[in-house]
């Protein structure tokens, strides 16, 4: 009995694995997803995986585009960079999509633009490394905002308060290192010296020697860089060492939970985000507060969570994949010259003006300067 | 006797060759291809750390590091110093085998956990050396700009080329493992899988040995690392890390310790179930765990052995 | 050293079974590993384990070809090295029998025959005289070591006439005599025709060997000497005498369970007797180091005796018939098979065919065998004294195969 | 691979098992006080039935075992090793019952007495075995059965154990000894057993067995190789 | 000098975290010679359960650490009894790879309960540091190293004064002899398994507070705490508690003084240096040889 089980366990597995060879319906555009749902950047995955599904069942609701309808597949790399690829080929090979949205972190994504490019499949990441669209590829673009851009919104402000010398914490990861990295590039354009530069773990559980260690060369503020949840350990732990100088954090916090664990820590944090996080701060005549409202409206309705900023990153891959696919008649060349094309797409994350030497296409007003006061964002101007 | 068993072993590497052959002249699908590439470096992988775990019986959590340290030499001499790849192979592996002799020397005179405990910190030296030595390795972002590997006017792109030349290099490794064991080392191996007392009580240089495995499994894992490389052209910190080594390990219990289709087994059954976990989403980690345990629990001889006693007890059954 | 151990008699009767089986798990497991023959027959009788002491039923029997045909070390169990005494016997076939002692077997030999002199009441007081013929010279030696052993002065046997026996017993102040049931009847009529009152004697007790009882002859003794008389019984191939014994209550003899395993078969079927009926004695040795016997059938027949003897000692008793297994005879304590004793016959006769019969006659306290044979044309000759040349002849060579004196009648 | 075997402990005996290396003495023992599973046939203690009991289950019904090469705890003092001994008995005969014995016990070994505080992995190897034996006792077992108490002792301390195993015997508790020491065992045994390739193939009074050449083989270690020997040529 | 007492107190803190999870570990290891992967696992159980309980419930701190204790001793009291105890052929290696896959198997299971987020929680008592020497030290901190103090001292009393937790001892020196003296050592497997597993579960209650505590957080420690129950040498508890402090303190110090990148690498090859100069850890009570 036990055994006739095992068989059929087999046999399952067995067959799962076979190619599947019925014909695709043709009125229908298979999009791939891949998303870091679980691992360690699953707070990155999580919302874009919702959010891209959201998203093509509304598309499909209105009717589709051009009458086809969009069906999604997508899986998830456990922001492992091996499983990504196993699924970028899946998606290729098996699933035959014809566009893809994701990988959410940039080492998965420099992963699979590898077997994108070669299958010619446009891919629109969600993660924010540089490195995906410098250089340019014909074939891949990306929503989230370059690194770049944040830091020259946080150094912009540092000028402005008038901020000379920093002392820098970065995550040991892709994402703290991408930070750093732009962090020490722009650093002399701004005229900010950088004291003294330090890394902590992801999982670390104290972080108070990089701290004292920064405290003691003496900077006029500290930039954190990282995501959930190391920087509230790096915001509560420098409220222990009563760090009274300001503390800048990373657009990767940008999501309540922060303020939640870091709790009393967080007030007096300044960082740059996308305005989605203060939508209602926004001005009337922000063209993006009408779109982000939608988007928050329909999320919150569907998942009864709150809307974090990299659930826009996917949101805006869909709204451009969308208009791209319009016309294209699911011709993948098509799809990517479009995409090309793209202007004044006004999304969650900012204005799209994609162009063949700019495959992210926005500008650094897509990041806005806010800073937690009594455990909500304020924006500063 | 040994005549019949060698023959018998011919007729395992054919039936291996035809099915492999077969299996990639039929697929067309590059992604079942791709998967199939990956369980053939992994198989390179697991029999190397089943020499190891085996026949010394020398637990290594840390081997994803001579993974690693094969993917990246290789990348650094071919994709920063332009280094042809084929002679990048041979400085992976004769890195990966300095190493190993460097850091086995001591660490293997340590046994139990402690050894266990030593090539787990190894492992953490070399991933967070990694990630670090940013300049080099393009650090935790990842080293993009490996080249495609080519011989000649072949060039090995994923798909078929890539999944021949892997699995013919799986195929070479069996045959030297299989030599390995039949020779005076494998004599020597066998004595110390006996019982390590016994086997100094011979005369054989238990340490000798161990280190001479040790480093033969470095050098097979440098070569899986390599082939992962290029296959996928961009290589990142966390793919060598400490799960990894863990997952290493794993193919080789679950797969059978101490036998080469064992390695094999493994590699397949560990490198399948995540693809087809994907079904279950939010489960699958659930179901991994339990499929884990259930098999350690009922066959803690491993698949290989486990399947083959089933088939035996069915047939007892039924006669 | 410790106290002796508690011996089967004074078990209950599962504990008895335990220690048998034991011992016989123990000596199969010997015979099968050291002697060819037991190991060929256990593995035909496909026996591999001994888990009850009835599973030695479905063991085949031995009995005396067996003995001949390994002649002469083919059924020992222990090196020669080991072996401290060789038994050897003149055997009914063509070959001298054969049997071997290591130490302990001659301890254990020892020990047995201690203990029955100790039932028939012979402490360190006595003076024994061991007087036996000389097929049983092999049990003379027993008696002698088991009456040293209990302490006792041992006069072993020597070859005098029964003037100078009656001599000895009386001047030595003999207290005990250990013989046949035929010299004890010799004895005592020699006795009676030299007027030698019993009273002159300071025997005490007789212990008989080599042959049951008859009926009468112990009762004779009993009343005309004024003694205990006891029997025992013992098998001239299997190492020696006090393989059963009399206690004090004569009701049976017990059987040295300890180093014994005996069996009642019927001779026709081969099965087991129901209990308490009369069969075929078979023993298997328990504890016999060089020269384990297996179910070895004695020829003697015998029963079972159930209820319990009044001695208290609950060791298997049994009832020594005095009637032998057909084909066999008990002369002197040897058993004899007649058909061995015909064949043997015709081959002293060249004859090719022999019609003849046999029994058991005592002549000067000696038993012997009488055999008649009948005349026919190929043994009648012309010359009367060629004929008693080839009888004389033949009662030579048949009394020195058997051990025992052998006297041809012919009849017509 | 031990063959069936029967034997039995009659109370109040002090019974031997001997037999070389690998003879199947020790896995008699297993079975006996349950460290096997998997063996056919019965074992019956008192009339009942041990087969599928645990090893606790078996020293609660009073047989216990001094395994082999003193196993003691060596991390726990010699007072605490003893109590552990009585593990079993201190929900069921209560604390001041097993202090009682644990005087005794003490008494019987006075060199226990004077390290009893001492940690047991400090004691020498015969004090090891003392210990080991103290606390077999000290589940006050009705058979008291000893795996290989001899082993790579040195003579005189040998002598000491085994003169303690008669005391032991003397008072009472029957005993059970696995010996490869045949000799040294079978002088103070009532009776003994020999086992040979997981088969008996001897048993009798000790003073038999001591006498036997069988036994001194087996002793030796020797085996029937030379069964014919030059003598027989 | 303010900044190496900085460094220390943080040391100290982090190496407690460690501590507390290495005797767990270690515990384990004194009574059953087993390693358990899951060991991080059970930690982050204890943490989560507090999460609910003490958080989302509202229940009194001292129910709700009494309720996520019991939390982490129940599932180790199952998993002893579902996955250990059923193993065929308990090789160390196998078993390994069980706990392994146990820990895989809490971890997906924490997952779909709490979600992938990570969750704070408050304090045990004030969340004001306090000064020494001009350095910050955590109320917490302190709580947590009370926490390793205690756990160590009271699982060092019941192992050395208590009759079961000797025959536990006993169990693990010497099963067979154990089992032969009439300790039933599958209960004090469970036994074990519980309390062991009730300690990780301690651990995390007490970390929760400064860590953030998320379904994937065990694993990085239950790692941690083997290397530092291995660095004390397996099976002893101060060896372990010792250890913890120590892996802190280089940690600690290797970020302040060195580079906070290599930390985790400067620990390691001290810990390694360690190791190779003793074999059988600092204070190795005796040699851990099980595969």
């Amino acid at each position: 009995m036990k055994q006739k089980h095992l068989v059929l366990a087999v046999l399952v597995i067995i067959l799962s694995m076979l190619p599947v060879s019925g014909a695709m319906a043709a009125d229908i555009y298979k999009i791939g997803g891949i998303f870091s749902v679980t691992g360690r950047a699953s707070f990155l995955g999580d919302p874009e995986k919702k959010t891209m599904e959201m998203m093509v069942e509304q598309i499909n609701a209105a009717g589709g585009i051009d009458g086809h309808m969009l069906e999604a597949v997508i899986y998830d790399s456990e922001g492992d960079p091996a499983k990504a690829v196993s699924a970028v080929n899946k998606l290729i090979h098996k699933d035959k999509v014809i566009a893809i949205i994701g990988p959410s972190t940039t080492p998965t994504t420099l992963a699979v633009v590898n077997f994108t490019k070669r299958a010619k499949v446009p891919l629109i990441s969600c993660a924010a490394g540089i490195k995906i669209t410098t250089p340019v590829d014909p074939w891949v673009f990306k929503t989230a905002q370059s690194d770049l851009l944040a830091v020259a919104a946080v150094y912009q402000q540092m000028k402005a308060a008038g901020i000379k010398k920093i002392g820098i914490l970065t995550v040991s990861n892709a994402y703290g290192e991408s930070g750093k990295k732009q962090l020490l590039g722009q650093a002399e354009k701004f005229g900010i010296q950088v004291v003294l530069n330090e890394s902590f773990g992801a999982k670390d559980t104290d972080t108070t020697p990089q701290l004292a260690k920064i405290k003691a060369a003496g900077p006029d503020a500290i930039v954190c860089w990282g995501t959930n949840p190391g920087p509230a350990v790096v915001a509560k732990n420098a409220k222990q060492l009563k760090i009274d100088i300001p503390l800048y954090q990373s657009h990767g916090v940008g999501s309540p939970k922060f303020i939640e664990l870091a709790g009393d820590a967080a007030n007096g944090n300044i960082l740059p985000t996308g305005k989605i996080l203060v939508t209602s701060l926004l001005d009337d005549s922000d063209p993006q507060k009408k779109v982000l409202e939608d988007y928050q409206k329909a999320y919150q309705n569907k998942f009864s969570g709150n809307v974090s900023g990299f659930g826009g990153y996917a949101y805006d891959a869909v709204n451009l994949l969308a208009g791209a696919l319009k016309g294209s008649s699911g011709d993948k060349g098509k799809i990517r010259d479009n995409l090309e094309a793209t202007k004044g797409y006004v999304g969650a994350t900012g204005e799209f003006n994609l162009t063949p030497q700019d495959h992210n296409g926005l500008s650094p007003d897509a990041f806005v300067m806010v800073e937690i006061k009594n455990g909500t964002w304020t924006l500063l101007k | 006797m040994m005549t019949d068993k060698k023959k018998y072993i011919w007729i395992e590497y054919l039936i291996f060759v035809c099915a492999v052959s077969a299996f990639g002249l039929v697929t067309e699908n590059t992604y079942y291809l791709q998967i199939m590439t990956f369980i053939g470096i992994n198989t390179i992988l697991g029999l190397g750390l089943n020499m190891l775990m085996g026949y010394t019986g020398q637990v290594s959590l840390g081997h994803a590091a001579f993974y690693g340290i094969g993917a990246y030499t290789t990348a650094i001499l071919s994709g920063t110093y332009g280094i042809n790849p084929w002679l990048a192979l041979v400085c992976a592996v004769a890195a990966a085998v300095l190493i190993a002799f460097i850091v086995g020397l001591p660490t293997l005179r340590l046994s139990g956990y402690y050894l266990a405990m030593g090539t787990l910190g190894f492992g953490m030296i070399v991933n967070i050396a990694i990630r670090e030595w940013a300049d080099v390795t393009g650090g935790a972002s990842g080293f993009v700009g490996i080249p495609v590997l080519e011989a000649g006017s072949l060039v090995f792109m994923a798909g078929a080329g890539y999944y021949f030349l892997v699995w013919a290099i799986v195929f070479v490794a069996m045959i030297i493992c299989r030599r390995l064991l039949a020779s005076r080392t494998g004599r020597a191996l066998r004595a110390i899988h006996d019982g390590e007392k016994a086997a100094v009580a011979i005369g054989i240089n238990t340490h000798f040995l161990k280190l001479e495995i040790f480093m033969f499994s470095a050098a097979l894992g440098a070569v899986a690392g390599f082939l992962y490389a290029h296959f996928v052209l961009f290589i990142s910190p966390e793919s060598f890390g400490f799960m990894f080594s863990i997952k290493i390990v794993t193919m080789v219990v679950i797969g059978g310790m101490a036998s080469v289709w064992g390695a094999l087994l493994g590699a397949a059954v560990l490198t399948l179930l995540p693809e087809v976990l994907h079904g279950f989403a939010e489960y699958e980690m659930i179901i991994f765990g339990l499929i884990l345990m259930v098999v350690m629990i009922f066959m803690p001889q491993g698949l290989t052995r486990g399947i083959m006693d089933m088939i035996r007890t069915a047939r007892r059954a039924r006669a | 050293m410790s106290e002796q151990i508690i011996k089967t008699a004074n078990m209950d009767d599962n504990d008895k079974a335990q220690r048998q089986l034991e011992r016989l798990q123990a000596t199969l497991n010997r015979a099968c590993k050291n002697v060819p023959f037991h190991r060929n027959r256990i593995q035909e009788a496909g026996l591999s384990d001994i888990t009850r002491l009835e599973d030695i039923e479905k063991l085949p029997f031995m009995d005396r070809t067996h003995l001949a045909t390994h002649y002469p070390y083919g059924l020992f169990a222990v090196p020669l090295r080991d072996i401290v005494r060789i038994h050897t016997a003149p055997g009914s076939g063509a070959s001298p029998s054969i049997s071997g002692y290591t130490k302990t077997d001659l301890m254990i030999w020892k020990k047995m025959v201690a203990g029955a002199y100790a039932e028939a009441n012979v402490t360190d007081r006595d003076i024994i005289l061991v007087h036996l013929p000389s097929g049983l010279a092999n049990w003379a030696r027993d008696y002698k070591d088991g009456g040293e052993a209990v302490g006792a002065s041992v006069i072993p046997n020597a070859p005098l006439s029964v003037a100078k026996t009656l001599m000895v017993l009386r001047d030595y102040k003999v207290t005990t005599l250990v013989t046949t049931p035929a010299f004890a009847r010799h004895l005592t009529a020699h006795m009676f025709d030299r007027e030698c009152h019993p009273n002159e004697l300071n025997l005490k007790q007789i212990i008989l060997v080599g042959a049951p009882d008859d009926g009468r002859t112990v009762s004779e003794l009993r009343d005309s000497l004024h003694v205990d008389v006891w029997l025992n019984y013992g098998l001239s191939e299997i190492p020696g005498p006090a393989i059963a014994h009399e206690c004090r209550y004569h009701d049976g003899l017990h059987i040295n369970d300890d180093h014994i395993l005996s069996e009642i078969i019927d001779p026709a079927t081969d099965r087991p007797v129901p209990a308490g009926e009369k069969g075929e004695l078979v023993l298997t040795t328990l504890s016999a180091r060089a020269f384990p016997l297996i179910r070895f059938r004695t020829g003697d027949m015998a029963k079972f005796l159930s209820q319990a003897c009044p001695c208290g000692a609950a060791s298997t008793r049994i009832e020594w018939l005095a009637e032998q297994a057909d084909n066999y005879m008990l002369i002197s304590g040897i058993r004899v098979s007649q058909t061995q004793v015909r064949v043997n016959l015709k081959t002293a006769l060249k004859l090719p065919s022999i019609g003849c019969t046999m029994k058991k006659s005592c002549r000067s306290g000696t038993d012997i065998l009488l055999i008649s044979l009948a005349m026919d044309d190929h043994l009648f000759s012309d010359e009367i004294k060629n004929l008693q040349q080839l009888i004389a002849y033949a009662e030579e060579t048949l009394t020195e195969q058997n051990g025992i004196k052998v006297k041809i009648r012919l009849t017509q | 691979m031990v063959h069936t075997v029967s034997l039995s402990v009659r109370q109040g005996e002090l019974i031997s098992i001997i037999g070389a290396n690998g003879a199947g003495k020790s896995t008699l023992l297993g079975a006996v006080c349950g460290l096997l599973k998997n063996w056919s046939g019965e074992i019956e203690f008192k009339g009942r039935a041990l087969k599928g009991m645990s090893a606790p289950a078996i020293v609660r019904q009073g047989i216990s075992m001094v395994p082999e090469g003193r196993q003691i705890f060596s991390p726990l003092s010699v007072m605490d090793n003893l109590k552990m001994g009585a593990y079993t008995r201190f929900r069921k005969d209560g604390k001041s019952r097993v202090a009682e014995d644990l005087d005794m016990v003490i008494q019987m070994f006075p060199i226990l007495k004077e390290r009893a505080n001492q940690l047991a992995g400090t004691l020498s190897g015969g004090e090891q075995q003392m210990l080991a034996i103290g606390r077999a006792l000290m589940a006050r077992p009705a058979l008291l059965v000893l795996d290989e108490p001899s082993m790579g002792l040195a003579p005189k301390i040998v002598e000491m154990i085994f003169s303690t195993i008669q005391d032991l015997s003397h008072s009472g508790v029957t005993i059970l000894l696995v010996e490869q020491n045949a000799r040294a065992a079978l002088k103070i045994s009532d009776r003994g057993y020999v086992l040979e390739t997981g088969k008996m193939v001897l048993q009798g009074s000790a003073d038999e067995l001591l006498v036997d050449d069988d036994v001194k083989r087996a002793y030796l270690g020797k085996d029937y190789g030379d069964f014919l020997d030059e003598r027989n040529q | 000098m303010q900044e190496i007492v900085q460094y220390l107190f943080s040391g100290i803190t982090t190496g407690a975290v460690y501590a507390v999870i290495a005797v767990g570990l270690s515990m384990l290891y004194s009574s059953t010679e087993l390693i358990n992967f899951a060991h991080g696992e059970f930690v982050m159980i204890g943490a989560l359960a507090m999460v609910t309980l003490w958080v989302r419930l509202g229940l009194p701190l001292p129910l709700a650490v009494a309720g996520a204790v019991a939390a982490g001793c129940v599932l180790g009291l199952v998993f002893e009894r579902l996955a250990i105890r059923t193993a065929r052929n308990p090789e160390p290696i196998t078993l390994i790879i069980i706990t392994v896959g146990a820990g895989i198997f809490l971890k997906g299971a924490a997952m779909i309960v709490w979600g992938k987020d990570p969750f704070s929680m408050p304090s045990f008592s004030s969340h004001e540091s306090i000064e020494i020497f001009g350095a910050a030290l955590l109320p917490q901190s302190i709580w947590i190293v009370t926490a390793a103090l205690v756990l160590a001292g009271g699982i060092h009393l019941f192992l050395k004064q208590t009759l079961t937790g000797k025959a536990m001892v006993a169990c693990a020196v010497n099963k067979k002899a154990a089992w032969l003296s009439g300790i039933p050592s599958e209960k004090m497997g469970i036994l074990a398994f519980g309390i062991s597993a009730g300690c990780g579960a301690v651990a995390g209650i007490f970390i929760a507070p400064i860590t953030m505590s998320s379904y994937d957080m065990g694993t990085i420690l239950g790692l941690k705490g083997f290397c530092a129950a291995m660095i004390g040498g397996l099976g002893s508890l101060w060896g372990a508690f010792a250890g913890g402090l120590l892996l802190g303190i280089l940690e600690s110090l290797g970020a302040g003084l060195i580079s906070s990148g290599l930390k985790d690498a400067i620990a390691f090859v001290l810990l390694l240096l360690i190791l190779y100069i003793r074999p059988g850890g600092l204070f190795a009570a005796k040699e851990a040889k099980r595969f």
